[in-house]
């Protein structure tokens, strides 16, 4: 006996509400159900890797802004701190302080942005995203007010940061800081409470243990499903190992543990730029170093822990002032390796929360 | 002139059967000559409605006022008429699917054998 | 004369009815076919309406417009595209003079006879189809509900697929 | 480095200016404050003077009686069957006038709605999401819809490759249908209704039911499957959420005994309560269903924007697409005035509409009503469609069933005997709300016996777990 | 060079040579280097390993070294905290076939894929290897060094850089801050950008 309905195939994006960039997904549909998935994405491929051969490595620094245009401060931090620790760069305290300020501060703007597209695509119409922008605006007004960029901040430098930030700096952070509490236990109320987006989230999207580590998730999708694993205290890569925060563990692996990771992360990133600013010392704000920096040959793999998750850089050098290879571990694109897994006989609805659950940027993937 | 005024300005029984009578035929035209299981069910559908206009009709305009009938039992049977419509096409669209499984088809031409 | 709110009335509906009814059957496409069919199930709920028949009215717009038409709308859908097509069969011409002869027959039946009594105005008749149901017909009115029910069985038991096929049934609704 | 500092973004500027409640509602200027007051007070004055009139009993049908402007319509008939004319033209003129005027009235309420209402509901979820919502167009941007409507009508018409042409033109101005008549039978005041029916219930009912084919036509037509899949979603949603709705209007014409919506007004008003207050769950059935019908969040799955692109209406464009748009916010405030006069008590407001017009009062409730859904839309989230077809067979259908029969029993124990109206109206009320919430709890809990409704506990932080090294356990 | 939590590689050679013999061919402080059709073999044994525990395939990517072409594992194990990096090198560029991963670690699914499609290594035992960003048909690969290379085998990258001075010393710059000693100050008078600021503009 045949079945009345035939499976046919659905082409969400490139161009769709919920696919947060150019990034497609041909989803093989019987009903409302999904049969297949498969995910094309390189619509904003530039070929980053091949380029970066061309430049000197300071050069190289803006395309971290431009692969993951959501976390620009850890992404130059991430370029920087690999290539001091290839070339043996001096960095002064009160840079590693500012970087820390910064990356917790661009973590906060991109949680909450990761947050705000997640429930506009459970349905709630855009009110808690820009919700979510309101802090996310102001931690962009303290970007511009130190370097002049708010989204793609060319911040971070081999050796230190690029500018000290101005005296109207501190006081504005601090403001921000003592505010920022009070905002996310606003979010609290208005969302963790919410029963619709708790029949939305929770049991949809479940990642094992087991899945999450072997096909290497990072960052809140890998912390979501139970595993402690933050980079910022297994392998401390500023000063971070100076600071005092907890790593934030989700309990079953479903979409509202990815959400609830992130939202929790949000108090510990204020926690930690407390410690920092009470700790950052006076000083230089940068080391000088040479036009064009002449590493010795070798390379590096370094690591470090993003908003999306382990942004690692691998750096191989032939001595000359450009790498011979440039390559991002981007954790988007890597965190994507299960969506198949997840989407296959989910409801659409569901395959779609659990694509902005995982919090892709596609300038990220794509490079 | 007059009676040709009335004729036309003086909606009675008589132009409520000749639709009735219109609709009735059109839907026998079509039941009996679409080959679609469904567009005969329209068709009977229509017959239906043709039917039931009759009835109003007459308990509008009723002929025998001495019987004991209400005024309104005509649009009691047309409650009746309603329901068993209703049912009817559940079961017949229902029927219709079914043959579709079985036979790949819904075309009454080919649908000539008493069992499958 | 009838106040002219009738006259228009009737003959618009009628129009409308008669017309769109023979568009079902000119229709190539049985979808619109089907949409020329609920037009013309409107209509005739406008002719009820001028005969006062307000509850009948309602309950044509609800049951055949609203139910059964939504109802070939599925039938159509599930069935396949080939079988979309509204095309005739051999017994279109005799199934054409079935018709003719029927409507030429009751509108002679309608014109010959001298048809007597006045319109009967009701002020409503929701009430007295009521008691009516209630009081009267209550047998009728059971026997009724006992055949929708079976009917709704039915169907259900008709269309019931294999247990494998159920889920992906329920998939889709 | 002094340059860079003077960033202040419109946002944060947004953040921090909106003091008062009445700077962050309307945003007015104060003159044009002022000039508002006094057009109120004027016009509450003269509403004084009209109501002590009408005490008095000096004013009775008049057509200068603005409280009820169907006392104008009938004068005007009056006027005209007495005038020295033929009486057939004269017949046909009293059909006439007072039908077209009515029927102009029915559209130019939806037509001006449709002029003001997209800017209304922008400029409130902008409210509500802290933000300005369309204030360039003209004055407070009350503009910008004719500036939308001028733009999509100058959009190219695109007609998507293997289209339905005729079903594809249809159900832009189908949709349309459903929502306006849907105004006939409402009753703005006692004597100014369209079509007040013997059957209105039923009308409403009937004609709440029609909207399913255009939709489905619309998606159908598309050749698009995000069209397809939106229709058969709105189809299947807009079948299941009928049955609440009948059955929730059934409660009511059970409690009032008549299916007219100008008695069931009357009913509400002499017996000095609304029908809100005797079966809530009947209202609130109501309202959900109606949501659901109206394709309004939480329950917009048919034209869910970040699943399927804009639902049953993705392949329109230009004005269609906006005509599509428009019979949603049409629809939104039918169903206010829907829910008001069934449960909200109409035109009526416990005699303050002696002294203040009705379809004043109608209209203030209908705008309260509009803004409950506008505040649902800025505030939750969407369903999923088989949340919601569970939610429609499994809870609402049977609870509100078995209300509606104790209604029932209620209703035939309030004609039989006549107690006094405040003990049994309280009775019932206390009965039906307190049955409502036990049937409700129990079925929840019947219904989600195997699943936890209580908020899920935060996540662990790792001093509450053995650092990182707990990993270990995961392999085993 | 080794970052603070990367393993030597002499040790994890000399474990994983006692364990499988002759399956390691080079070893240097930083990496092991096994065969392209061993790393499986490698790889199973690594991850069940209690001593090395590579639990999480962090990174996979290949470097062009214009002979061959070598991937680059980057384990990771989470309960011991530490890093290794086992490299593989193809027998020749064209073509360069290398064992898939996929079958230890689904994280290699789109690793493998990206290095199929910008270096053109053929994973055996991928389950579906196609191109990731670029479209099927491009021709060639783009990360490889000769991929438009330019006449007489001039590989791309910088020789010198203009105006450079090779013997600039690295030193902190802004030394006056570091003797004023200030860390900073809060003022809190500091939002003149605040004030003046009306919506008279947003008010239409």
């Amino acid at each position: 006996m045949t079945t009345s309905t035939e499976p046919y195939i659905l082409n969400i994006g490139p161009q769709h509400p919920s696919t947060h960039g150019v990034f497609r997904l041909r989803v093989v549909m019987d009903g409302e159900k999904i049969k297949d998935l498969d995910m094309i994405v390189g619509y904003l491929h530039r070929s980053m890797e091949k380029l970066a051969e061309e430049r000197t490595f300071t050069q190289n620094i803006p395309f971290t802004d431009r692969a993951d245009y959501l976390a620009a401060m850890t992404g130059n931090l991430g370029l920087a701190i690999a290539v001091e620790r290839l070339a043996g760069v001096e960095v002064p305290e009160r840079a590693e302080y500012l970087r820390v300020i910064f990356s917790e501060l661009q973590r906060i703007a991109s949680h909450a942005m990761a947050n705000g597209t997640l429930i506009s695509d459970a349905g709630a119409w855009q009110t808690p995203l820009l919700y979510m922008f309101r802090e996310r605006e102001k931690i962009l007004d303290l970007f511009e007010m130190t370097c002049g960029a708010r989204l793609t901040t060319n911040y971070m430098r081999i050796g230190g940061v690029a500018f000290d930030p101005p005296v109207e700096f501190w006081p504005a952070l601090q403001e921000l800081v003592d505010e920022l509490p009070d905002r996310i236990d606003e979010y609290h109320e208005l969302l963790v409470s919410n029963e619709v987006f708790l029949a939305r989230t929770r049991g949809v999207g479940v990642i094992s243990p087991e899945d999450a580590i072997n096909a290497s998730l990072t960052g809140p999708a890998l912390r979501g499903s139970g595993i402690p694993w933050d980079l910022r205290k297994a392998d401390p890569y500023s000063v971070y190992d100076r600071m005092e925060f907890d790593v934030v563990v989700g309990r079953s692996g479903d979409v509202y543990d990815r959400f609830m990771v992130r939202m929790s992360e949000l108090y510990q990133s204020v926690k930690i730029i407390k410690q920092a600013m009470s700790q950052i010392p006076a000083g230089a704000h940068k080391t000088d170093i040479p036009l064009a920096l002449r590493p010795d040959e070798g390379e590096i793999y370094s690591r470090i822990e993003s908003p999306r998750g382990e942004i690692g850089f691998f750096l191989v050098s032939d001595g000359g002032p450009s790498p011979y290879r440039f390559h991002i571990r981007a954790p988007s694109l890597i965190n994507l390796s299960l969506l198949h897994e997840l989407g296959r006989d989910a409801a659409l609805s569901d395959a779609i929360v659990t694509l902005g659950s995982l919090d892709i940027v596609v300038g990220e993937i794509d490079r | 002139m007059t009676e040709i005024y009335e004729l036309i300005f003086e909606i009675g029984l008589m132009h409520y059967l000749i639709v009735s009578g219109s609709v009735f035929g059109l839907g026998t035209a079509i039941a009996l000559g679409k080959r679609s299981a469904i567009a005969v069910l329209m068709g009977i559908e229509l017959m239906l409605n043709g039917s039931i206009l009759a009835l109003l009709a007459f308990s509008r305009f009723p002929q025998n006022t001495s019987s004991d009938a209400g005024l309104v039992d005509g649009h009691v049977f047309v409650v009746f008429i309603l329901s068993v419509a209703a049912a009817e096409a559940a079961v017949a669209l229902a029927l219709s699917v079914l043959v579709y499984r079985k036979r790949e088809t819904v075309d009454l031409d080919r649908i000539n054998l008493m069992r499958w | 004369m009838d106040s002219p709110g009738i006259v228009i009335g009737f003959y618009m509906m009628a129009g409308l009815a008669l017309g769109s009814g023979t568009l079902v059957f000119l229709a190539r496409n049985l979808l619109h076919a089907l949409a020329f069919l609920v037009i013309s199930f409107l209509s005739m709920a406008g002719l009820f309406l001028t005969l006062s028949a307000d509850f009948i009215a309602m309950a044509q717009i609800l049951i055949y417009a609203g139910s059964i038409s939504v109802l070939m709308v599925f039938a159509v859908m599930l069935t396949p595209l080939a079988s979309r097509d509204n095309g005739n069969t051999i017994y279109v011409l005799p199934g054409l003079l079935a018709a003719g002869g029927i409507a030429t027959f009751v509108g002679f039946l309608a014109l010959d006879t001298s048809w007597s009594g006045p319109a009967t105005d009701f002020t409503t008749t929701i009430d007295l189809i009521g008691n009516l149901l209630l009081g009267k017909y209550v047998l009728a009115f059971e026997i009724a509900s006992v055949l929708l029910l079976f009917a709704l069985i039915g169907a259900i038991m008709l269309v019931q697929t294999s247990s494998s096929d159920q889920e992906e049934g329920e998939a889709d609704d | 480095m002094s340059e860079n500092t003077r960033s202040a973004t419109p946002m944060s500027r947004q953040i921090a200016e909106h003091h008062s409640l009445l700077d962050r509602t309307l945003a007015l200027p104060r003159p044009i404050l002022v000039m508002l007051s006094v057009l109120l007070v004027g016009f509450a004055m003269s509403q004084i003077a009209i109501g002590y009139l009408v005490i008095s009993g000096q004013l009775d049908g008049k057509w200068y009686d603005i409280r009820d402007l169907g006392n104008a319509m009938i004068s005007l008939d009056g006027v005209i069957q007495n005038s020295e004319m033929d009486s057939r033209i004269a017949s046909t003129l009293a059909y006439l006038i007072p039908t077209l005027a009515g029927a102009t009235g029915i559209v130019s309420i939806v037509g001006g709605w449709l002029l003001i209402g997209p800017w209304v509901e922008r400029r409130l979820i902008a409210k509500f999401q802290i933000r300005q919502g369309p204030n360039r167009t003209g004055p407070f941007g009350l503009l910008q819809t004719l500036a939308d409507a001028l733009k999509l009508m100058q959009k190219e018409i695109i007609i998507p490759s293997g289209a339905d042409r005729f079903l594809y033109f249809v159900p832009p101005v189908a949709v349309f249908i459903p929502a306006i008549l849907g105004w006939a039978p409402i009753p703005w005041s006692p004597k100014m209704s369209y079509a007040d029916l013997d059957v209105g219930v039923l009308f409403v009912i009937a004609i709440s039911s029609l909207g399913v084919l255009a939709v489905f036509m619309a998606g159908w037509a598309s050749n698009n499957h995000y069209s397809l899949l939106g229709a058969m979603r709105t189809i299947a949603m807009m079948i299941s959420y009928e049955i609440p709705i009948s059955v929730s209007l059934l409660a009511v014409v059970l409690l009032t005994g008549s299916t007219k919506l100008s008695e069931i007004v009357l009913w509400q008003s002499e017996h000095g309560v609304w029908l809100v207050m005797l079966i809530p769950f009947a209202a609130l059935a109501f309202l959900f269903a109606s949501t659901a019908e109206i394709n309004r969040t939480p329950n917009d799955i048919g034209e869910a924007e970040s699943e399927i692109v804009a639902g049953f209406y993705t392949e329109y464009s230009g004005m269609k697409a906006g005509l599509f748009m428009g019979v949603e916010l049409a629809n939104a405030i039918l169903v206010g005035a829907l829910m008001s006069t069934f449960f909200l008590g109409g035109y009526t407001m416990f005699g303050l509409e002696t002294w203040i017009p009705g379809y004043l009062i109608l209209a203030t409730k209908i705008g309260l009503v509009y803004f409950l859904f506008v505040w649902i839309r800025a505030t939750l989230p969407r369903f999923r469609l088989d949340q919601l077809m569970g939610f429609a067979w499994k809870f609402l259908i049977p609870v509100s069933i078995a209300l509606m029969f104790l209604t029932a029993i209620e209703s035939s124990i309030l004609v039989r005997w006549d107690v006094p109206n405040f003990l049994s109206l309280g009775l019932i009320g206390l009965v039906n709300i307190t049955s409502a919430a036990g049937l409700t709890f129990v079925w929840l809990r019947v219904l989600f016996r195997d699943t936890d409704l209580s908020t899920p506990p935060a996540p662990i932080l790792t001093r509450e777990m053995g650092g990182l090294q707990a990993a270990k356990v995961l392999r085993g | 060079m080794r970052t603070s939590t990367q393993l030597s590689g002499i040790t994890v050679g000399e474990v994983l040579g006692k364990s499988l013999p002759g399956i390691v061919t080079a070893v240097t402080d930083e990496w092991i280097e096994v065969g392209p059709d061993r790393v499986i073999e490698t790889l199973q044994w690594l991850l069940n390993s209690d001593e090395f525990d590579a639990i999480q395939l962090s990174n996979l990517t290949a470097v062009d070294r214009h002979t061959h072409i070598e991937v680059v594992y980057h384990l990771q194990s989470l309960d011991l905290n530490h890093q290794l990096v086992v490299k593989t090198r193809t027998h020749g560029m064209d073509p360069a076939v290398v064992q898939s991963a996929y079958s230890v670690y689904k994280g290699a699914l789109l690793q493998e894929r990206e290095v199929y499609d910008l270096m053109g290594v053929r994973f055996e035992g991928h389950p579906d290897l196609r191109r990731l960003f670029l479209w099927d048909g491009f021709p060639g690969h783009p990360l490889r060094k000769d991929f438009l290379g330019m006449p007489g085998r001039i590989t791309s990258g910088l020789e010198g850089f203009p105006f450079e001075d090779k013997d600039k010393p690295i030193r902190p710059i802004n030394q006056e801050n570091v003797e004023a000693g200030v860390a900073y100050v809060v003022t809190g008078e500091t939002d003149e950008s605040k004030t003046g600021t009306d919506l008279s503009e947003d008010r239409g």
